[in-house]
C-alpha cells in the first residue's frame, strides 16, 4: 500500500478533496502544518514596523491507497486540484505503507481502505 | 446645598465606574499585544495590581497624598476616596505593561504596593493634594494637570523607564546581528476591547476630574471635557492610520489604537481649556508622537511590548506642555516646571525602588524562563489550554 | 432652571456612554462572526468607523444636519453633540458589517466621511434636525421615530442594501451547483459579548433619545422607554430561539442574538409610546422577521455575513410602521411616507456613491484577495498568529 | 419632592444599566470555565437566562413577589421593576453555571421559567417584598440583606446544590481510582473579563440596592456601600491569592479571582452598616473560604466547573451571618433564622423542580453526549470552528 | 523499527495512551487532524440553516517501535482502547523506519525509543 | 528520497530552521504535535489544586532530501540545533520516500526538492 502527503495551499483543501472523490478515494486525514521553501516568507506589519513571516500556512493531506495504480490516480487528481502555477503550490511525497487495520472491523491491508 | 451634594456625590461614583472599566480595558489590551505564552501571567499582573494598589491606597497612600479623609465636604468622602482610588492602578498598570513577557510576579507586587502606598501618593500630595512642598521653590501646584498627563501618565512611564533600563529587553528581541524580530500581538480582538474599554474609560477620568457638575458651570466644564476628550482620540488615530498607512500602504489596527491612546493622553492635561477644534491639534500631535517614538525606542534598544513609553510618557510631557502653549491662562514655564520636578521625583525614585527590588527578588525572568513562558514558570496555567474541539 | 440642565446633561452624558458601548459591542459582533483570516480587517474597519464618521461629523455633519451648534439651550450643547456623534458611526457600521469579508478598508473609508458629514446628516436634517424640507410635501418631520427605526437603522440597512447590489457575494459563497457555502462565525464568544453590548447601548439609545429626565414626566418617558426596549429584545430573542428550535431541534446562538436585536431595531421607533406589553408583540414580529429574511435573502442571493439587512433595514422599517399601527395618536400613513421618504433619498443616494467609490477605488476585494483573507492583503496581520503556547 | 423622584429615578436606572453588564459578565465567565466543545452551549443558556428569567418575572414574578406594579412612588415604577428584574436572571446564572459542560438546555429553560415566574419571586415575597409570612413564626422580614447575600446568592447556591445532587459529576471528573481529573479553563482572557464585569456590575447591584440618592444620607450611604463593596472584593482577591501561592509557590489566577467573588458575595448583605475598614476582614473570610470550600467539595464528589457553590452558597451565608456579627444594631440569630429559613424553603422546592424536569427532560446529558461536547449534541455549533487563518 | 500512525477518535485518545503505556509503550506523539471518509460528516446549524461538516475531529497518534513484535503489540493495544464500533472509529497504518537518533544522548535506533 | 521527522522542543524551531538551511537544505514542513516519554509531564495549577499535564507541546518537523548524505547532513544539523542535554529534547526519525512530486511544475523526485 502507499500512503500518498501532500503539501498543499490550504485554499485549495476543498478543490483537492472534491478531485479525490471524484477519483474514487474515499478516505483521507488533513492536518495544518506551516512551510517553508522557495516561496519566499510574506512582510506583515506589526506596531509601524514591517516584519518577514517565513514559514506559511498549508494543509498536508494524508491518504493511503491500496496500489501503486491508485497512487498514480491520486497523485493526479491532487496536482491537478492543487495547482496554481505560483510558488509555493506544494510537494507531494510517496511512501510505503506496510499493514493497515481499519480499528472498527479489525479488517486488514486492502480491506481496511 | 444638600442637592449639589447629592448629584456630585452620583456623578462622582458615575466616573468612577467608568474608570474602572479600564482595569478590564488595562487587561484586554495586555493581554492581547503579548505573546499566548505569557498571557495568564499578564492577566493575573492585571488583577493584582488592582488589588493590591487600591489596598496599599486605601489603607496608606490616600491619607498621606491628601492629608486625611476630610479635606473636602463638597461631595460625600468614600465617592472621593473611590474617584482617586479608581487611578493609582493605572500607573502600575503604565509600568507593568511595558515589561511584560519578562518580568516574575512577586516582584511586580512589591512595586505595586510601594507605588499604591507611597511613590503615586508623593506625586498626588504635591499636585493636587496636600501638598508638602507648597512654598518651597519646587512646588508645583500651579501646574494645569486636570486629569493627570503628568501626575499619572508621565509618572507611570517614568517608572516604566526606569525598569526597562534596569532589566532590558525580552530574551531575543534584539538580534546581535542588529536585527528587531518582531514579536506580534496574541490576539486583536482583545487588543481592540482593551483599547476601546480604556477610551470609555477616559470620559470618566477626565469628566470626572471637573469634581462636579451641579452648576452650569461645572456641567458646561464636564461636556466639554468629554467632548475635548474624544475629539483627541479620534485624531490620535486618524493620524496613526495615516502615517502608517502612506509608509506601508497597509492598515496597522495596532498603530491606530495607539495613536488614539496618545491622544487620549496628549489631551489629558487641560481638556477643560481648549476651544473644541485644538483638541484635533493636540491630538493628531500624540498619535504622531506614537508612530515616531515606537520605532525610536526599538532603536534605543528599549524594549516596550505595548508601546507604553511613547504613549504615557511621551504624550504625558506632551499633553502638559500643550496646555502652556495652547492656553493663555497657564505658562509654559509652569508646566514644564511641572514635568521637570515630577520626572526628577518619580524617575530616581523609580530607579532605586525597581533596582532593590530586582537585586533581590529578581524582578527580571530569566532567558529560559522567558523561553518557557511566565505562563509556565509563574503560574503553571495554560491562558488557552486546549484548542480544537476535541482533546 | 439650573438644576434640569445640570441633570439633562449628566444625563446626557451618561446615554452618550452606553452609546459608545456599543463600538466595541459592534466590533466584537462581527469580528466574532467573520472567518479568523478577516478578523484583523473587519476590527479595523470599526476603529476606522468610529473615527472617521464622528471627526466629519463634528466638523461637518452636525452644523449641517442641526443648522448650527446653538440650536438648543436645554442640556450643555457639547452634551448634545455626543449624544448625536454617538449615532452616526452606527450607520456605517450597519452597511460594513453586511459587506464583511469582502470589502477593501480606504474605499470603506471614503465611504464613512461621506456618510458622516453628509448622508447621515441629510436624514438628520429632515426628521429630527433643521428639516430643509419644512413645508414641502415631502416633509416627513411629523413621523415618529424617536431613536431612529428609520433615521438610523433603515438608513444603514439601505445603503447596505446598495453595496450588496454593487458588490454581489463573498467568493464561494453561493456554488454553481446552486448550493449555499455556510461560512461559521470564528468566535461565538465575541459574537455574544458584543450582542449584549450592543444590547446595553441601546438603553442608552433609546433612552437618551427621549432628551430629558430632568421632569417627573420625562423621568417616566425615560424609564417606559428602556423598560420596553429591553422586553422587545428579550422577546425578539425567545422568538428567534423557538422558531429555529422548532424547525431543527438545536439551538442556534447566532439566531436568538439576532432575533434580540431585531426586537431591539424594532422597537426603536416609539419605545416611549407603549404600553409594557405591546413591545413583547412588537419583539416577537421583530425576531420572527429576522428568521424569515435571513434565509430569504439568501435565496435572492444577497450575500450578508452578519444578518444586518434582516436587523436593521427590515426591522427598522416594521418597527416605525408599528408605531402607526399600535398607537392611536400617530397614524399609519404618516410613518409610512417617512420610511418610503427617507429610502427614497437614501438608496439612490448610497447607490450613487458606493458605485463611484467601487468604480474608483475598487470596494470590493478581489477573488484571489478573498481567499488570501482581507487581513493578509489589507492589513498584513493576522488576528491570532500563533494558537499553541510554545511556537 | 419631585427631583428627588427624578434623581432617584436616573440612579436606578444607572445602576440597573451596571447589573445587566453581570449578563455578559456571567457568560465570559463560564464561557472561559468550560471547556471549547462545550462554550456554545454555555453562551446560549446565558443568553436564554436572561430572556425567558425576565420575561417570566415581568409577566407573572414581580407582581408575586411585591403584590403589584404600585407598591412604592418614590421612583418610576418601570425603573424600579428593571432594577427588580436585573437580579432575577442572576439566581439560575450560578446555578446553571455550577453544573455546565453536564445540563441540557431545554430543561435548563424550564427551571429557568420556574425560578423566574415563581421560586425567586417567593423569596423575594418574604424578604424584600410583599411577605406572605408576615406575622408568622418563619417571618425574616428582619433579617438585613441589604442586596442579597441571602436573597439572591445562598438562592442560587441552594438550587445549584440540590442539582449537583440529582445530577451527579461530569463524566470522567473522578475517576474509579479515586483520583480527580483537572478540566482545565478554556481560556483564561474570557473568565478575567468575566469576572471584572461582575465586579463592576456589583457596584450597582450593591449601590442601587439602598434605594435612593437624592438625599444627604442616601448619597452618603450609597458611597460607603459601593466603597465597602470594592474593598470587600479586593480583599477576597488578595486573600485568594496568598493562600494559593503560599501553598503552592505558584499564581493561580482562578482562585484570585474566584476569591475576589467571594468577597463580593459576602459584603452583600451590609455593606451600607460597616465601617470602611471590617470588610477587609469579612472580604478576606470570603476570600479563604473559597479556597477551603473548592477542594472541599470536590472531596465530596460534588462538582462545580466554575466554584459557585463556594463563591455564592457559602459565602451567601457567611455573608448574611457577618452583619449579625459585625454590627450591634442587627441580631446574629435574626440573620441565622432568614439563612435557614430561606434554605429551607429554597432546598427543597428547587430539588422537587429539578428531579421532576431530570426526571421527564432528563437535564443531565448522558455521558456519551458530555464526550461529543454539548455544544455539538445540543447546538451543532462549534465555538470557535476554526484556528489557523487558512481552513 | 516500525511506525505505527493510528487515526482516532479524539475523545479515546486517553484509553489510547494508556493502553500503550500499559503495553510498555514509552514515547508517543501526537497531534489534532480532521479525517474524511465513511463516517458522514454531521450536519451543524448557523443563522439558521443547516450544512454538513465534512472533516471530522480526529487524533493521530504516532508511535515508533523497535521490532514488528512490539507493533503487534501497540497494534492490538491500540484497537481495543480506540474500538468503540460504531463508523469512524478510525485506522491504523504501520511503516518503516530505517533510523532513528535521539536528540540528547545521540543514541540511534533501538536504544533510542 | 528520505523523509527525516524530528520531534523537538518548540522553542528550539528557530535555531533547527537556520541550521538546516545552513546546511543547504530549502524546505520544510513543521507542525505542532505533542509529546509523551521520559520527560515526566509538568504539574499545573488549576483552581487551587495541581494535576499533571502528560503531552508536553513539541513541533515536528518533517525534510524531505534526496539521499543519504543529505539525510545525514540533515540529522546532524538538528541534531546540533535542537540539543538542551535535558530530558525530552526529542527525536529523529527517518524513512523511504518512493516518489515526490512538485506540484508547480510536475517535476518528479530529485528535481523536485
Ligand atoms: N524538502 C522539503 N521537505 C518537506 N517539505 C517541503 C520541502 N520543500 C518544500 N516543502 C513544503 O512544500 C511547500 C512549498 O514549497 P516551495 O519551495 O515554497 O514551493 P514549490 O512547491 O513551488 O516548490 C513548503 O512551504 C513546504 O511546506
Ligand atoms: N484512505 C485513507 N487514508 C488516510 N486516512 C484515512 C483513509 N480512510 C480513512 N482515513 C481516516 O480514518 C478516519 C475514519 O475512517 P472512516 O472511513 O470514517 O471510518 P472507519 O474507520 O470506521 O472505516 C477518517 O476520518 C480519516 O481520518
Ligand atoms: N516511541 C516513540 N514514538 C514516537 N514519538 C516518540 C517516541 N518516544 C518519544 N517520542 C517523542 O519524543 C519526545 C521526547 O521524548 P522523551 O522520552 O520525553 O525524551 P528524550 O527525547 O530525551 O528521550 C516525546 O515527547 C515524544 O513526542
Amino acid at each position: 500500500m502507499k500512503k500518498i502527503e501532500a503539501v498543499i495551499k490550504p485554499f485549495k483543501l476543498e478543490d483537492v478533496k472534491e478531485a479525490l472523490v471524484a477519483a474514487g478515494i474515499e478516505g483521507m486525514t488533513i492536518s495544518e502544518v506551516k512551510g517553508y521553501g522557495r516561496q519566499a516568507g510574506h512582510s506583515e506589519l506589526y506596531r509601524g514596523a514591517e516584519y518577514v513571516v517565513e514559514f506559511l500556512p498549508k494543509v498536508k493531506v494524508e491518504v493511503v491507497v491500496s496500489s501503486s495504480k491508485y497512487a498514480d490516480i491520486a497523485i493526479d487528481a491532487i496536482r491537478k486540484a492543487a495547482y496554481t502555477g505560483k510558488i509555493g503550490d506544494g510537494k507531494i511525497f510517496v511512501s510505503d505503507i506496510s499493514h493497515t487495520v481499519r480499528i472498527r472491523t479489525g479488517e486488514e491491508n486492502e480491506e481496511a481502505l | 446645598m444638600e442637592i449639589n451634594y447629592v448629584i456630585d456625590t452620583f456623578f462622582s461614583i458615575f466616573t468612577m465606574v467608568l474608570i474602572i472599566l479600564m482595569v478590564p480595558g488595562f487587561a484586554m489590551l495586555e493581554a492581547g499585544l503579548v505573546r499566548t505564552k505569557n498571557v495568564t501571567s499578564v492577566l493575573t499582573v492585571n488583577v493584582m495590581i488592582y488589588a493590591l494598589a487600591s489596598m496599599s491606597f486605601l489603607l496608606i497612600g490616600y491619607t498621606y497624598a491628601f492629608g486625611g479623609w476630610d479635606h473636602q465636604d463638597s461631595i460625600n468622602k468614600y465617592a472621593f476616596f473611590l474617584f482617586q482610588m479608581a487611578f493609582v492602578g493605572k500607573v502600575v498598570n503604565i509600568m507593568s505593561g511595558g515589561v511584560s513577557e519578562r518580568s516574575r510576579i512577586l516582584p511586580l507586587a512589591l512595586f505595586t504596593i510601594v507605588v499604591g502606598a507611597f511613590l503615586y501618593p508623593t506625586i498626588v500630595n504635591i499636585t493636587w493634594g496636600a501638598n508638602f512642598l507648597s512654598g518651597t521653590v519646587l512646588d508645583i501646584s500651579a501646574m494645569h494637570d486636570l486629569a493627570g498627563s503628568t501626575v499619572i501618565h508621565s509618572t507611570g512611564g517614568w517608572a516604566l523607564l526606569a525598569a526597562i533600563l534596569i532589566m532590558g529587553p525580552r530574551r531575543g528581541r534584539y538580534k546581535k546581528s542588529g536585527a528587531i524580530q518582531a514579536i506580534p500581538a496574541s490576539s486583536i480582538p482583545l487588543v481592540t476591547l482593551g483599547a476601546f474599554l480604556l477610551w470609555i474609560g477616559w470620559f470618566g477620568f477626565n469628566g470626572g476630574s471637573v469634581g462636579a457638575i451641579s452648576s452650569r458651570e461645572n456641567a458646561d466644564a464636564v461636556a466639554l471635557t468629554i467632548m475635548n476628550t474624544n475629539t483627541a482620540g479620534l485624531a490620535g488615530a486618524i493620524t496613526g492610520w495615516l502615517l502608517t498607512y502612506f509608509r506601508y500602504k497597509k492598515f496597522d489596527i495596532t498603530m491606530i489604537l495607539n495613536g488614539a491612546l496618545g491622544g487620549l493622553v496628549a489631551i489629558t492635561a487641560g481638556p477643560d481649556l481648549y476651544d473644541i477644534y485644538t483638541p484635533i491639534l493636540i491630538g493628531a500631535i500624540g498619535g504622531t508622537l506614537v508612530v515616531l517614538f515606537v520605532p525610536l525606542f526599538d532603536k534605543l534598544r528599549m524594549d516596550d511590548p505595548v508601546g507604553a513609553l511613547s504613549v504615557h510618557l511621551v504624550n504625558g510631557i506632551w499633553g502638559t506642555l500643550a496646555v502652556g502653549i495652547f492656553t493663555s491662562d497657564v505658562s509654559l514655564m509652569t508646566q514644564l516646571k511641572g514635568v521637570v520636578v515630577v520626572g526628577a521625583i518619580v524617575f530616581p525614585l523609580a530607579y532605586v525602588i525597581i533596582f532593590t527590588i530586582n537585586k533581590f527578588f529578581s524582578l527580571r525572568a530569566a532567558d529560559d524562563e522567558q523561553q518557557e513562558g511566565i505562563d509556565y514558570v509563574e503560574c503553571g496555567m495554560e491562558a488557552y489550554p486546549e484548542f480544537k474541539r476535541s482533546i
